[in-house]
């Protein structure tokens, strides 16, 4: 097998420079790459393009990068939750493409797959559309929408091994499978890193393929945006 | 009396059918799970990635890996199943899922829908909801059919920018049920107490009501 | 949870009839759904479009459905080791429909993704381009392929569970997964079915959404096309 | 002397480079494997569905569920994952997998290739391999030179149906190796003892070659 391990986070986030264009996995502040968004904010890289589901909350996930002015353009299909963001959208410091959350998934999932456009439906008749190349199939209209050209994805998984293969936990998972394929370097952060050999083959979310670079994070702090509970009668 | 958030809820429960796949939207529409009768088998789907969506953990059993798509802690069920995001839009596109019931600012005649941006206002995004109503079977909207300034949100053409075109089949406001056929609203039932003429005053769009239109029952 | 068991092999293959489209899982003789196929020949469906990678061998899988002239035409990307095949095909009894491979496989999940059509180079410059509509995106040409219409699809996993979820064992994954989610009514054929809830939910291939009809298969012979061995020394 | 098939694939192995992924086609490629130095990182992907393609299972411990691309019992290595066939087109189409090696009847100049179909001749299908060779970033063919007839299969272009156009960018054959740039064969090494005569007698179309073209080394 091929050794994808790097020993830290440094070493994971090496090549990662002012202007470049990252893929970050998460849905809120769930199953985001902690460990690598901090040592982003340690780099200081600037004028970043970020292409993922959220712009995490003022103080934590991307909300720290964007507490140092790090993100030039953020691609994300809901941005709430985030006065900062708020303030430098409305100041014009930041520049925002809010695209359909199933759009953002495919547009990643295309690039994994060496497919350089997919259709979806998602988005017609409505401001989306504009400028965008409509096709109708079967008496439906699509748009045609490109894959994701990106420079690194960051993810974060559950268990990896050192061949880079990923299994990922409950919803954490979301957005990480489709952009651990879709980087041009993957970089991937695991709470438990394990040698080749100890995941069971067929129950591999990501195979290490896709992956370049895996490390096991120093700790996560795993913030819950809405804690929602009941009480036991 | 105008229906409250909690009775519109529970009227859109009686919509669901036994062994189907719902989605269920963020506010009014989230209430719905509490309404569902337990005779009926409902698999609920959160499009972050889950089939089966459970109650609320108990205070204490929060696991942060697990939430729903309104990032709220959740819990699975027997037979809940997790995938990744472009797995769950598969579906969604796939029409896999029976039902979606989502939330709007306005809704047109002809079923179009807007329900994500007010211009001036903080955008937020659209998540998940321009991918729903584009390819959704059957799509209920829950939502208020007056504003604050009394203005209807039942229109001919919706005045925001939309969510998606010519989608919507059926609504249910304080006041009353409608399905949405040739470019009309059809109400086929009023709120307890709403009148005839309550129900026009408050529909700005096509309406057709008849005198006898029904009470609805819970 | 929505029960999708059937009681045996008879009633998940009703409404298979005469004409139809049908997907059926399998790589050569690997991971194919054996009870139905069985049933099929018993049922004695005539005129049958089939949609699988292989056409199976002259006395196990497809080959079955050809010794008996079920099969009026052939989607398949390989389709040797089968005289009966190449006898039908050569006196025109038989129509076969060769394409690539992962043209095969992408076309299935474009239709469970809801996708009409996909990109894909494979094929450009060649007889299978003929007819077909070819676009540059970024200066390489790639044929667009719609995504299959199927009536049915029939699949085989390992596990599954009655709420239709199921799990494959190594490579008998192959095309069973994509087809799983591309059919109309997807019948699943499982080696082991178990209850709702014993399956571990990030541990599931095919999510039960995409299964309409499950049962467990009384046997399975898993015949082996090319046994390749070493010896111990 | 004309290299045998093992020599062919003695010859290709020395092509793969340390940590890197590679699809083997059937045939001579196949027995690439055996030859690949100890101390290379090689992972073999089978794109049925399968990266790290270990050994032959010793004989009574075969898998029926556990085949490669060429329908063969094999096995898994430490760090081996199964996925499905999309996602191993996927992974072929997105330039993951970094050397593919295959067989061919027919190569031209210009580096398109035939190598599923003979007209008039039953036809099996061509697999896996148009993906292949309309994605892989590089790609070396297996093959003899000259066929039973004695007429070259190193061709200006090809006269069976294409496989893939211009993807071909390494030949190893039983007379030498060949690099296809600026539409000519460009032979690199000849097999030991074979002249520069014969290499230019077995190539039909445009032959680069210099008189002290080096001999190969294994």
């Amino acid at each position: 097998m091929i050794d994808k391990t790097v020993k830290n986070v440094q070493e994971a986030c090496d090549g990662i420079q002012d202007g470049m264009t990252i893929m970050l996995g998460g849905f809120g502040l769930c199953g985001i790459p902690e460990n690598a968004i901090a040592e982003l904010v340690r780099k200081n890289v600037k004028n970043l393009t970020c292409i993922s589901n959220n712009a995490g909350v003022d103080d934590f996930g991307l909300g720290l990068l964007l507490q140092k002015k790090q993100i030039k353009k953020m691609i994300a299909s809901y941005v709430g939750e985030n006065a900062e963001f708020e303030r430098q959208l409305l100041s014009g410091e930041l520049e925002v493409e809010l695209i359909p959350q199933g759009t953002l998934a495919t547009r990643c999932m295309a690039a994994g797959y060496g497919m350089p456009a997919i259709f979806t439906p998602a988005g017609v008749g409505t401001e989306v559309a504009e400028g965008k190349e409509i096709r109708n199939f079967n008496g439906k209209d699509y748009l045609l929408e490109y894959a994701f050209d990106s420079d690194f994805a960051i993810v974060k998984a559950w268990k990896g091994d050192t061949a880079g293969n990923l299994i990922f936990r409950s919803t954490a998972r979301n957005f990480n499978p489709m952009m651990a394929m879709a980087g041009k370097i993957t970089i991937a952060e695991v709470e438990e890193l394990v040698p080749a050999g100890e995941l069971d083959p067929d129950q591999i979310h990501t195979p290490g393929i896709f992956v370049h670079r895996i490390f096991q994070g120093e700790k996560y702090e795993k913030r819950i945006e809405q804690r929602t509970v009941r009480t036991k009668n | 009396m105008a229906l409250s958030k909690e009775q519109i809820a529970m009227r859109i429960a009686k919509e669901i059918q036994n062994n189907s796949y719902v989605n269920l939207g963020i506010g009014i529409p989230t209430l719905v799970a509490n309404y569902i009768p337990e005779n009926i088998n409902v698999v609920l789907q959160s499009e972050n990635g889950l089939l089966g969506m459970g109650p609320f953990p108990f205070d204490g059993e929060e696991d942060a890996d697990l939430i729903n798509a309104g990032k709220q802690t959740i819990t699975t069920l027997p037979g809940s199943v997790i995938f990744d995001s472009a797995t769950s839009f598969g579906m969604i596109r796939a029409q896999k899922v029976d039902l979606t019931i989502l939330g709007a600012m306005e809704v047109s005649e002809n079923g179009d829908i807007a329900n994500w941006k007010i211009p001036g206002k903080m955008v937020k995004g659209m998540g998940g909801a321009m991918d729903l109503v584009a390819s959704a079977k059957n799509i209920i909207v829950a939502m208020q059919q007056v504003n604050k300034h009394g203005e209807s949100k039942l229109l001919s053409s919706c005045t925001l920018p939309l969510t998606g075109v010519k989608c919507i089949k059926k609504i249910v406001t304080e006041l009353g049920v409608y399905e949405i056929k040739d470019g009309a609203f059809h109400c086929v039932e009023r709120a307890p107490g709403i009148s005839v003429e309550e129900i026009k005053n408050a529909t700005d769009g096509q309406l057709i009501i008849s005198d006898d239109v029904p009470e609805m029952t819970f």
